[in-house]
């Protein structure tokens, strides 16, 4: 396979994905070593969005630390919220009252409904079907409304304090967000039909980037793409943190593994958030929202769990007795599942590569000029667009 | 038609600044109409014009790598192209300007000769986008190019000749969208792909390649080539209502026949998501070409039987 | 007299309509120059039904050569801050620059970190700041009308 | 599987290889390792797909204490379990768990780009998140790290 300047040794050769994509925190930077025919190895340059953000957590107290952690990703901002401040509570043996906990479930699946319906869009988007693009979108603006309405501020709301919650549910809030999710409820099942059953968008998700589950769980994907491949994994159930030992969550599983399962997953999801919001509605525990929190923490560490909208996110915070965290450590979801995916581009076909990486559904709206290209001999730059002719055309000749 | 003068008439009434008024006006309504489909307001009535003016008053950027008496002459030529195949297609109901024997095939060219001077200037603007547009712009043009003539081949062969205005006569009382129901449809999804409307926009792919072949283009560049795109709307479906709407009539009917064509090829492009570009050639290599064969077969051997 | 009289004449009237263009059909191009994506959503919200901002002909354009106004979210990481001055340079006169997010402004809650420049002006020169973690659409669509109306108003200075 | 199997089960695989496993957690169980058997543990713990490889927390425990821990956490279900790899500060090398764990290769390079420390046998030893332009040898999440040391070169171009 010579590419373009007939050199046969195994060259390396830069695919410029688009760095910037809303339900991928990081923007990326693809990189593949071909031998030949099959691609030996894959690799992905993150650091577009590194904000060196667990250094400066560490010169900074708690209470700032938080706020900070609400802003590591703009569209499940809560969820990071949450994991740091239960974290901190285990830390300073510090229990937020049940109001507090049923509270921050209640915020957490509104935060569900408005990211899956947001990648809901974005992917439809994304396969040029703007139609449910706008439509989508359209009816993720009444979840944006109710948290609003909740919490004062429609992204980044901050509903979270160390030791509890700082918004509470009045009854005015409460019929809006029960009428906002009867809408809903009904609006996906609309969308449940289309992700199912439109052929023009079929043709674009379905046997796209399959993974099977003995793959999904040998690379650890996490969250809605691995329960799309058949694997039971959902934190808010094995490992059920927050008040979500009361308000018990049904697992969501498909087995078809491939982009269009992904979608079901995130669609049947919606419903179960429906259904968690009605009963935390229905029996939310009296009593005060937030408990008495130390300024200085004594010395520890604490790892906390928790299941964002794009699966398992990971916080580890270690205190040395100051009220500045000593380190904080923070895992995405969003790195396990492009490191199995990059992996499982390894082996595969060179033609086969676009439709893996279009299973992870990075949005390619790419302002590639700002992709410096690889001076290094025998590099070539490919487009994504001439890498995937290329698959085409490697199989019709 | 010819007692017009024809410096008025390539100039003013049925050429030049009349079809890019009327093309302008088109681009509105699709696009108005597109947003109130999806449940949004849309652009105002003077949307299309403000972008014109706006882009002739930009700075130009000719990439320096790029041959720059080719980049600026192609628009040109693209819209050249356009308005002169509006002079042989009967437009708002009145016989065509010129009349020559063979002009169908004349205007059919003239109407691809824009995709070749999109593509052509997509390569020479080199950039990595660009060049991917052209690729993914030619294969689509020679996807959607047979199956568009073989449809259009339909009237023409009913009528026995390849001038416009004798299949304009041939077709003035008979509606041939019953008669070749196949072929009617075959051109209008045909004219969908040739003016790039989703499904068949991958050429032009915002979320993939940016801005497909024009990526480099800006200011008067892209200008012409935006009044050429919507010039060529304009064009094709007069050419489609003249030829299996009945021939022409009076400018109000064929007002509201382009119009009902263009609410039909709106709702088509909001409801269909973008087929990659294997699959729109699949699409029109597997069923296109085959189904315009078949409409011509059955009509030359009606035609056998019957005359 | 009379011929210096009508030519500025005219050009009074081409430069009537070209700023008249230019105020109603701004095209935007937006860049990310490593935020929390909490704004780019919400520049992304300016397009759905709630609030289309095709309505004052302000289109979303993938290409820096078709945008006039660069609408940038992010405290600028160093990684993208030579790529976004690229970005800038790439785009035809006259451009305007419209700084959205508290991070933009001063590189918001990530200020004293070692990988970020704080800010947008601290690399390209901005014409609009729109404050707020993440300002809401009505607040960004308000950024892009201000920059339009100081646009109209440097316009009737000038020939005023 | 409920929190009580998963710890007789993680303790039943750990008790061979490991001397002391402790449990600060009712969820979580530690146990702190020898460099060299890093590798047999994981992999003893990673069998038949009982628990996967959450993620690589590294700790640089500062300049006096002279030592830097590196936390290898699986998650099974409920349960955490942490394996705890201490190594001197002055020249830190830990085994690459890439063999048998092959998406551990981004954690690994955050790990060396960070901190400083050879991972020997990791496939690819590039930087993740750094920017290019980020000078040699310094790592910011070492305690010994003052931010002011790669200042960020700011040149105002003749954009404007």
């Amino acid at each position: 396979m010579n590419n373009g300047n007939g050199n046969k040794i195994a060259n390396k050769f830069v695919v410029p994905i688009g760095p910037q994509h809303p339900a991928l925190k990081e923007p990326e930077h693809f990189e593949f070593t071909v031998d030949g025919e099959t691609v030996i190895d894959a690799t992905a340059r993150l650091g577009y969005a590194h904000r060196g953000i667990e250094k400066t957590a560490e010169s900074r107290t708690f209470v700032q630390t938080l706020y900070m952690m609400e802003r590591v990703c703009g569209i499940c901002s809560h969820v990071h919220a949450t994991a740091f401040s239960l974290c901190v509570e285990k830390l300073a043996e510090v229990e937020a009252p049940p109001r507090a906990q049923a509270i921050r479930v209640l915020v957490a699946e509104l935060e569900r409904i408005h990211s899956h319906l947001l990648w809901l869009g974005v992917g439809a988007h994304e396969a040029g079907f703007d139609a449910l693009f706008m439509y989508s979108w359209r009816d993720r603006e009444v979840v944006m409304d109710i948290l609003e309405a909740l919490t004062g501020n429609r992204v980044n709301y901050s509903a979270n304090v160390l030791g509890g919650v700082k918004c509470d549910v009045t009854d005015a809030i409460r019929d809006q967000i029960l009428t906002g999710i009867d809408y809903l409820e009904e609006r996906t099942h609309h969308y449940y039909d289309v992700v199912t059953t439109d052929a023009a968008f079929l043709q674009r998700t379905r046997g796209v980037g399959t993974m099977t589950k003995e793959q999904a769980m040998r690379l650890g994907v996490v969250g809605p793409t691995a329960r799309g491949s058949g694997v039971e994994q959902d934190l808010r159930v094995d490992a059920p943190y927050a008040a979500y030992d009361i308000f018990r969550v049904n697992r969501v599983v498909e087995q078809g593994g491939d982009l269009e399962a992904r979608f079901i997953v995130r669609v049947k999801e919606l419903f179960e958030s429906y259904r968690i919001i009605r009963e935390v509605l229905d029996n939310l525990p009296e009593g005060e929202l937030t408990a008495r929190m130390p300024r200085r923490i004594k010395e520890g560490e604490a790892i906390t769990r928790v299941e964002a909208p794009r699966g398992e996110l990971f916080y580890y915070v270690r205190s040395n007795g100051t009220d500045m965290p000593d380190r904080v450590k923070v895992r995405t979801p969003t790195i396990p599942n492009m490191a199995s995916v990059l992996h499982l581009a390894i082996g595969h076909q060179l033609a086969d590569v676009p439709m893996i990486l279009a299973g992870i559904d990075p949005c390619f709206s790419c302002n590639d000029r700002s992709v410096r290209l690889k001076s290094a001999g025998g590099d070539d730059v490919w487009t994504w667009e001439k890498l995937r002719k290329y698959g085409i055309d490697y199989y019709n000749d | 038609m010819t007692e017009l003068n024809p410096i008025i008439a390539l100039m003013f009434f049925p050429g030049g600044i009349f079809v890019m008024l009327l093309g302008l006006l088109y681009v509105w309504i699709n696009r108005k109409l597109r947003a109130r489909l999806q449940n949004r307001v849309g652009p105002r009535w003077f949307q299309p014009i403000a972008d014109l003016f706006k882009l002739l008053s930009k700075e130009e950027i000719i990439p320096e790598d790029a041959n720059p008496t080719l980049f600026v002459v192609l628009p040109v030529l693209a819209l050249a192209g356009v308005l002169t195949a509006a002079l042989y297609v009967p437009i708002l109901g009145m016989k065509a300007v010129h009349s020559v024997p063979g002009d169908l095939i004349i205007t059919v060219y003239l109407l691809s000769l824009v995709t070749m001077c999109i593509g052509l200037a997509g390569a020479n603007s080199t950039g990595r986008f660009s060049l991917v547009g052209v690729t993914r712009t030619l294969t689509q043009l020679f996807s959607y190019e047979a199956p568009f003539l073989l449809a259009l081949l339909s009237p023409a062969i009913m009528a026995g000749t390849w001038q416009i205005s004798e299949i304009v006569d041939y077709a003035g009382g008979r509606w041939l969208m019953f008669t070749h129901p196949i072929s009617f449809i075959i051109a209008i999804v045909a004219l969908m792909g040739k003016l790039e409307m989703p499904p068949f926009d991958a050429p032009e792919a915002e979320t993939e390649i940016v801005g497909g072949a024009l990526t480099e283009y800006n200011g008067r560049g892209l200008a012409l080539f935006k009044l050429s795109h919507a010039a060529e709307m304009v064009i094709g479906f007069a050419l489609v209502t003249a030829l299996f709407m009945g021939g022409t009539t009076n400018p109000l009917l064929w007002a509201v026949q382009t119009l009902v064509l263009l609410l039909v090829v709106t709702l088509i492009e909001v409801l269909m998501a973008r087929m990659r570009i294997d699959q729109t050639v699949g699409l029109w290599w597997r069923y296109g070409s085959v189904l315009a064969i078949v409409q011509i077969i059955v009509l030359v051997v009606w035609q056998r039987i019957v005359l | 007299m009379a011929e210096t009289q009508n030519n500025n004449l005219l050009e009074e009237i081409i430069d009537g309509i070209t700023s008249w263009s230019r105020i109603n059909s701004p095209w935007v191009i937006h860049f990310n120059s490593g935020s929390c994506n909490g704004c780019d959503i919400e520049i992304l919200a300016t397009l759905t039904p709630r609030y289309d901002v095709e309505r004052f002909g302000i289109k979303l354009e993938g290409s820096p050569r078709h945008a006039d106004v660069l609408v940038c979210t992010g405290p600028v990481t160093r990684q993208q801050r030579e790529r976004l001055q690229r970005i800038y340079e790439q785009m035809p006169e006259p451009r305007f620059v419209v700084a959205v997010g508290t991070c933009a402004i001063s590189g918001g809650v990530f200020h004293d970190s070692y990988a970020v420049c704080n800010g947008i002006d601290s690399v390209i020169p901005v014409d609009v700041y729109v404050p707020g973690c993440p300002p809401r659409p009505e607040a960004i669509i308000d950024g892009i009308v201000k920059l339009l109306t100081s646009l109209k108003q440097a316009k009737e200075e000038q020939v005023a | 599987m409920s929190l009580e199997q998963r710890i007789t089960e993680a303790r039943a695989r750990l008790e061979p290889l490991v001397e002391s496993i402790e449990q600060p957690a009712p969820d979580r169980i530690d146990a702190t390792i020898p460099a060299d058997k890093l590798l047999d543990v994981a992999s003893a713990l990673i069998k038949d797909g009982w628990s996967y490889l959450t993620t690589i927390t590294g700790l640089d425990l500062g300049v006096e204490a002279g030592e830097m821990a590196f936390l290898y956490h699986f998650s099974a279900g409920a349960l955490l379990v942490t394996l705890r790899v201490h190594v001197p500060r002055s020249e830190p090398i830990i085994p690459s768990v890439c063999g048998i764990i092959p998406t551990a290769t981004l954690y690994e390079r955050e790990l060396m780009e960070m901190f400083g420390v050879t991972i020997t046998g990791t496939p690819n030893t590039e930087r993740l998140f750094l920017p290019e332009d980020w000078p040699a040898g310094v790592y910011p999440l070492r305690k010994d790290f003052d931010p002011s040391q790669p200042e960020i070169v700011v040149q105002k171009d003749a954009a404007e």
